[in-house]
């Protein structure tokens, strides 16, 4: 058993708890930082696995970036946590069940496979550059448009969730540019003929009412 | 062949006209006048495809080709015979007088309706002038969508029942007919018609093929049994949808017929004849018992439709056994002829029926039959027109729903004297429910104190209705130009039907 | 020499243009412009027509067969409208123009109150155009183009006054009568262009003289070989029993009664009805090739003749009585042609156009002095009011009933004489129809005459006034608000003139036309069939003929009805009620028209509801739309309500769905893979 | 010596223990969207691991881009989250079923 492999188990093991006390502690919160742990302990996996780069990303998109925002929403919310936890214990044993058969599937097939596949030595070292290097030539040749749309799809997610998120505020008093410039001074100012002064009736004749028959 | 447009411009200016009313038919008349301007000028336009055609010159002319979507081959191909010369006037002259007749009884969205009509009329004749099986294919699909919101947005209570069936209906039939093409095009690798004609099938795929291409055009055309969505789109469309579809659109399955099913599957076309002869027979004489008995005038004359759209088929068809069956190319070509000025005459003669029952409508709000009674004591004019019509729709010589059921029933004698027989008596049937409807609707007494008060017509359906007259009464009189017109189509389409391709 | 083209075409289009002015312009025109136009048209056609006559007959002019344009053309095969003149069109011309001259004449006295004159005006002139179209024509399809034209116009007219419901139905009745005749027509037109290979009439009639046209036979139904020229002639027939009105089509014409007069004396007596008996005779050269066709033809004939005079007598309505005398006499003239005698037939058609035209207008003339009153029981007593129609109501009658002399009587004793000698299968039968028709004849016009214009008079006049004049409508049967009195000139007119033709013409006509071969090639007979020549031999002269004929069986007859007749109707009227109710059940099949009418109406008109109403709602309504259309949708509708629970809108529902189908699809893989190994 | 399978075993339970916490905390949004994320390291893992093995980059971009994705998912996910919570003041799963049918 080489070093490398300790470390791997070890890693392994702190990924595989902490991804158990996400999916079963009873605080969001707690469960936010087991999935930090998780991360970063993969991230660890990772380097084993000679992808430095990747592994730098994680911690740093993810860890810093995402599991962040990820704990600013639950801190925010004010969350009722006991129906969220109903039923736990009832479909414990059925998760348990599915994900036993499905780890039982995954595993026979890796047996099968994996076990026939001869290591080899890191290929951005056969290749004579860094594992960051390497994956730059692969990124900016040959998946360039993918790249491209995958910051179009970041762009587009930021500018999403902000009005997604934005609230209406009532009772705020704001000039519209559009309808200052559209108006029209004759719904304003309405500008009436008149004679300077009401004529008085002088002459008008006074009609006298007929005098009613004696009644 | 010097190069023309003329063809594009036929298919483009409606929908370009169509946009310019919606974007400056904000007013009511601007979209009217506009509107009409744009469909008078299509009209006029049409005109020089009839005295330009060649007869001498075979094969199709103004032709045009452009790269469409070359990884398929498809092609934007345009090229018009003298049959699709006939349809396309038809389409012209038929869409101005409809957007005319549109002028009173729309009130709501002009505009959009006029639109509508317009990009309809550019649709239908892409039908007609595409020459590339894809850009058919095109054109038949996108019609449905201004005619169904046409029928959905200006329609009667219960369009959205007729919409859904009618777009339905027709869809499932071209799903059938997009496998055939798709089919041709695998076995062909283009999608040009003529090259659909020369790729030499088997009788089994012939056999599949006719009936993919029966599915989708039946449906259209519409044969029995398959003709319910009709009478309901009618009864819902507004006056102008009903004559279009009616006019036109019944006429795009029967020329599917003509340019694929007969071209492409001759064989299988030829087997299976009597399936569709049978069919005919039984649309005339069944839809015609069936007309007889509505009471909604505008059903009635659907249904009246569905029968004369039999003759057509049944024409189409006997001219398929005749010329390989019997070997007698003459007959043939006399099947062919009368179903096409059939088709052309069923054009004027429903439109104009359709138009009156709208000129009624207009007044009482009411397609009853028996809401209506003694029309000629208060509308005259009105009477003349209807008789004219009612009695070409039952086909009296003279006017031009003669031409066509006469020429077929000659030509199903040759056949079989008992197809003529049965044929003919839509003579009896036809002239029954017809003047049935005239007498209960035109003579007799005022039929009540509403009907009293209607007035005659005015300038306007005057122009419309006594265009539709001289229509007519021209191709009841002489027929002789347009058959003339259709002729070397129709005799390249029997010298086509008469090789075997299996 | 040949006749002129344009003499012709101005004979056909002369009509129209007067119908055109009557029509169209009838405002600009007025009344009387629309009256003299329609007549000034017709007369033109009339005078050219007897030109026309008189070169073919005595300016040694030739048949005239020329195409006016071509009105359709599909490769060989082309139709055509032109004109065919030969001496039996030129006789049909003349009948025709003269005929509807005298009638539009008439015209304007008897429609002279109503609305609709102009109306009228253009509706004849345009019948007199569609007519001679239809005479004149030298193919089938301009022959069924005028045979469908004048069953429009008749359409029209018998509903000229729309807005009587009987009218309105009679018009339909009679249009769709029809279509059952032109249906068997239009069968026949298919059937002489399957197997002669045009329409031209010429082509035709020499496809005709091969020798192999009459045997040529044809299986339409497997099995049954016919005989081509049966199946031809017998569909064209049917088109002629449609139009003139031979049983069982005869329904249509006692009710197209319901047209003004002039209409039922020009159209339901005089031309249009003859349309059918015009175009057996002109179709000869076809007919003779068929023996079983013939005789068809003869057996119908003489059923008509004999059993539609029957109902004549029961009539009581004036119009009524002499449209089924009508109808008799189309028996007859079938009868004629059926025994190859179409001479006799044409001859006949002539004659009783003259004499039937005549009673007719004054049938017409004493409706209008009685004003609008039809019905014979409220008549009797007129011969003082109304002199003149008097007069000329007995000459038409005496020639109806074939008193020797007069013009009925040559045409009528040929014919009877003619079937006499036929040997065709029916053709007893035949004779012993016509010359108990002979009976029914002078019977049911004595009749008339006794009823109407004898006998004391069974109409009130209303002296005192304040009645309305217009309105007949209102007023009790049998009332008049003035007492009756002769019509204007311009009825007597006309009926002066058809009384002269209808007394004189057979004297110097039945010599040529019958058996001098004065048609020459227009007819045809076969020398086995020309009965007319064996007639001919005993032939020596009108006046012998006349001698001759009052030792011989018709004359008897005619005579036997005459004094039956007397003695009913005028010597001792009461008897007439005891004999209707002594023989009551002979009477009700009379009244009821051997309720053909109700049969009709029950199986064909209420029977075509039923069936329609049937498909409707159980083919379209119920099959189709309800079971295939809609039910293909209720299908779908409730599949989807069954799958809708499905649909719970809990998110862990739809990722416990994804998951299962991911453990699924593991699964799957893991036996493939497990499988490869 | 780490193998293949090793890599691809631990990513087989990550994956099933998401697959259990989405069995578990059904009602939580909160959790249901961690599990993903959790769903979505399996798979990078997965992707990392083929990419070491077989000397191929295309593994390891496609991790680039799932990350990219997942961060704009969880992004307009909570920005929903936080809408959702102010529009109906809960966030369970159970109450939220606008979408039967």
């Amino acid at each position: 058993m080489t070093f490398q492999l300790i470390c791997f188990y070890a890693f392994a093991a702190i990924t595989v708890g902490a991804a158990l006390a996400v999916i079963s502690v009873r605080s969001p919160v707690h469960a936010v930082l087991c999935l930090v742990l998780t991360f970063f302990s993969t991230a660890c996996i990772w380097l084993l696995a000679d992808a430095e780069f990747l592994a730098i990303a994680l911690v740093l998109v993810y860890v810093g970036a995402v599991m962040v925002l990820f704990l600013f929403v639950v801190m925010m919310l004010d969350l009722d946590l006991d129906p969220l936890r109903e039923g736990f214990v009832r479909a414990l044993p059925v998760g348990l069940a599915v994900a036993f058969l499905m780890l039982f599937e995954m595993l026979s097939l890796i047996g099968v496979r994996a076990l026939k596949l001869a290591p080899i030595g890191d290929p951005a070292a056969a290749a004579g550059m860094s594992n960051t290097e390497w994956l730059a030539n692969a990124l900016f040749s040959k998946f360039l448009l993918p790249f491209e749309v995958a910051a179009l799809i970041l762009t587009v997610a930021i500018v999403a969730a902000i009005p997604l998120a934005l609230r209406p505020r009532v009772g705020v008093k704001i000039q519209h540019p559009a309808n200052q410039v559209r108006v029209d001074p004759r719904d304003r100012v309405r500008i009436i003929k008149m004679a300077a002064e009401k004529p008085a009736m002088l002459d008008a004749p006074v009609v006298a009412k007929p005098e009613s028959p004696t009644s | 062949m010097p190069v023309s447009h003329l063809l594009s411009l036929l298919i483009w200016l409606p929908i370009l006209g169509a946009a310019a009313v919606l974007a400056f038919g904000r007013n009511p008349t601007i979209a009217r006048w506009l509107s009409l301007a744009v469909a008078l000028a299509t009209f006029v336009l049409s005109i020089p495809l009839w005295t330009g055609y060649q007869p001498a010159v075979p094969g199709m002319q103004f032709l045009e080709n452009i790269a469409w979507i070359p990884s398929l081959k498809a092609n934007y191909a345009l090229g018009v015979d003298g049959i699709s010369i006939a349809l396309i006037v038809l389409t012209a002259f038929t869409s101005t007088l409809v957007l005319l007749g549109s002028w009173g009884p729309i009130k709501n969205r002009v505009a959009q309706y006029m639109a509508a009509m317009l990009v309809l009329e550019g649709f239908l004749i892409g039908v007609f002038a595409a020459t590339d099986a894809l850009l058919f294919y095109v054109f038949f699909e996108a019609m449905l969508i201004p005619m169904f919101i046409i029928i959905g947005v200006w329609g009667g209570p219960r369009r959205v029942y007729a919409t859904l069936k009618f777009f339905i209906y027709t869809f499932v039939g071209s799903i059938f007919m997009l496998i055939a093409l798709i089919y041709l095009h695998m076995k062909t690798g283009e999608f040009s018609l003529a090259a659909f004609a020369q790729a030499s099938l088997s009788a089994r795929e012939q056999a599949w093929l006719f009936f993919a291409f029966l599915m989708g055009f039946a449906i259209k055309v519409p044969m029995w049994p398959v003709h319910t969505w009709l009478p309901d789109a009618h009864v819902e469309a507004p006056t102008g949808g009903s004559v279009i579809l009616a006019a036109i659109m019944l006429k795009v399955g029967v020329y599917g017929f003509i340019r694929f099913s007969l071209p492409i599957t001759p064989d299988a076309s030829q087997e299976y004849a009597w399936l569709v002869i049978a069919v005919s027979l039984i649309a005339i004489i069944y839809i015609g018992y069936v007309a007889l008995v509505q009471e909604d005038m505008k059903k009635l004359i659907a249904y009246s439709s569905v029968a004369h759209m039999g003759f057509v088929t049944l024409g189409i068809f006997i001219a398929l056994a005749l010329v390989r069956v019997h070997g007698n190319p003459l007959g043939a070509r006399l099947g062919l002829q009368g179903a096409m000025v059939q088709m052309i005459s069923h054009g004027f003669v429903s439109a104009a029926m359709f138009t009156c029952i709208g000129v009624m409508y207009d007044r009482l709000h009411t397609r009853l039959i028996k809401d209506y009674g003694g029309l000629v004591n208060v509308m005259p004019w009105f009477a003349t027109f209807m008789v004219l019509f009612a009695m070409a729709n039952c086909g009296l010589p003279g006017t031009s729903g003669f031409v066509g059921e006469f020429m077929v029933i000659l030509a199903a004698f040759q056949d079989n004297p008992l197809i003529a027989l049965a044929a003919a008596f839509t003579l009896i049937i036809g002239a029954a429910y017809t003047l049935w409807l005239i007498k209960r609707v035109i003579f007799g007494d005022v039929g009540n104190d509403k009907v009293a008060k209607m007035q005659d017509l005015d300038v306007r359906e005057w122009i419309v209705l006594g265009a539709f007259a001289i229509a007519v009464l021209a191709i009841g009189i002489y027929p002789k130009p347009l058959t003339d017109l259709m002729e070397p189509a129709v005799l390249h389409l029997v010298q086509q039907l008469g090789l075997a391709k299996a | 020499m040949l006749l002129s083209k344009t003499i012709l075409l101005v004979i056909v289009l002369a009509p129209l243009v007067g119908t055109l002015i009557a029509g169209l312009f009838r405002h600009q025109v007025g009344r009387s412009g629309a009256a003299a136009a329609a007549i000034a048209s017709v007369a033109l056609s009339c005078v050219l027509s007897f030109y026309v006559f008189y070169q073919l007959v005595w300016g040694g002019a030739g048949t005239f067969n020329h195409d006016v344009y071509t009105w359709l053309e599909v490769g060989r095969f082309g139709a055509h409208i032109g004109f065919m003149v030969d001496r039996l069109t030129a006789i049909m011309m003349v009948v025709v123009t003269f005929v509807s001259l005298m009638v539009h004449i008439y015209t304007i006295g008897y429609m002279a109150d109503d609305p609709g004159y102009q109306r009228f005006f253009s509706y004849i002139a345009l019948f007199t155009f569609s007519m001679l179209l239809l005479v004149m024509a030298n193919n089938f399809l301009q022959l069924f183009i005028g045979w469908e034209a004048v069953g429009l116009m008749s359409y029209l007219l018998i509903g000229f006054w729309f807005k009587r419901p009987t009218a309105t139905f009679a018009m339909l009745k009679a249009f769709i009568v029809n279509r059952v005749g032109d249906f068997g027509f239009i069968l026949g037109i298919a059937g002489v262009l399957y197997w002669f290979g045009s329409l031209d009439y010429a082509q035709v009639f020499v496809g005709a003289l091969d020798p192999a046209a009459a045997t040529k036979t044809v299986e339409i139904f497997a099995g049954h070989p016919w005989h081509i020229t049966t199946v031809i002639c017998v569909c064209l027939f049917v088109g002629a029993m449609g139009k003139s009105a031979q049983v069982p089509l005869h329904v249509w014409l006692p009710d197209s009664m319901e047209g003004p007069t002039p209409i039922s004396a020009l159209i339901h007596a005089a031309t249009m009805v003859t349309a059918g008996i015009f175009m057996v005779a002109r179709m000869s050269p076809l007919f003779e090739l068929s023996e079983a066709a013939l005789a068809f033809v003869l057996v119908i004939g003489a059923t008509t003749a004999l059993f539609t005079g029957l109902i004549g007598i029961v009539q009581n309505d004036i119009k009524r009585v002499i449209a089924y005398s009508t109808l008799s006499q189309l028996g007859y003239m079938t009868v004629a042609l059926g025994a190859s005698a179409y001479a006799g037939g044409i001859y006949h058609l002539m004659t009783h156009a003259f004499f039937k035209a005549l009673l007719f207008l004054g049938a017409g003339s004493v409706i209008v002095a009685m004003h609008h009153e039809q019905d014979m029981r409220y008549m009797g007593g007129l011969k003082k009011y109304m002199p003149i129609t008097w007069i000329t109501m007995w000459l038409g009658s005496l020639a109806l009933a074939g008193a020797p002399g007069f013009a009925g009587f040559f045409s009528k004793d040929a014919i009877i004489e003619a079937v006499g000698e036929s040997h065709r299968f029916g053709s007893g039968y035949a004779y012993f129809c016509v010359l108990a028709g002979v009976f029914v004849t002078a019977l049911y016009s004595f009749r008339l005459l006794y009823m109407t214009f004898h006998g004391k008079e069974r109409f009130v006049v209303d002296a005192h006034h304040g009645h309305d004049h217009d309105d007949h409508g209102h007023r009790a049967p049998g009332h008049l608000a003035h007492a009756p009195h002769e019509s204007p000139w311009v009825i007597t007119v006309p009926l002066i003139a058809l009384a002269i033709p209808s007394v004189l013409i057979g004297w110097s006509t039945i010599a040529p036309m019958l058996y001098g071969g004065w048609f020459g090639g227009a007819i045809r007979v076969g020398e086995a069939n020309n009965v007319l020549a064996e007639v001919g031999h005993d032939f020596h002269g009108p006046l012998a003929m006349v001698l001759h004929s009052f030792t011989q069986a018709p004359f008897l007859i005619a005579l036997a009805g005459f004094a039956v007749a007397t003695y009913i109707w005028l010597l001792n009227p009461g008897i007439a009620d005891k004999a209707k109710n002594a023989m009551r059940p002979v009477y009700n099949l009379l009244a009821h028209k051997y309720w053909i009418d109700e049969l009709y109406q029950a199986v064909f008109a209420r029977g075509g509801i039923m069936l329609g109403r049937g498909l409707w709602k159980g083919g379209d309504a119920g099959l189709i739309d309800g079971l295939v259309v809609n039910g293909s949708a209720a299908v779908v509708e409730r599949t989807a309500a069954t799958v809708r629970w499905l649909q719970s809108g809990y998110l862990y529902h739809y990722a416990f769905a994804m998951i299962l189908g991911l453990i699924a699809l593991l699964g799957g893989l893991w036996w493939v893979v497990h499988a490869a190994l | 010596m780490i193998t293949l399978a090793h890599f691809l075993t631990l990513g087989a339970i990550l994956f099933c223990v998401a697959i259990a916490g989405i069995f578990i905390n059904r009602k939580n949004v909160i959790t249901l969207l961690m599990a993903i994320e959790l769903m979505l390291l399996a798979v990078n893992t997965n992707f990392i691991a083929f990419s070491r093995y077989l000397g191929d980059p295309a593994g390891q971009v496609f991790v680039f881009f799932i990350l990219t994705v997942a961060a704009a998912e969880s992004a307009i996910g909570l920005a929903i989250l936080v809408v959702l919570f102010r529009n109906r003041a809960t966030i369970n799963v159970a109450e939220l079923d606008s979408l039967k049918g």
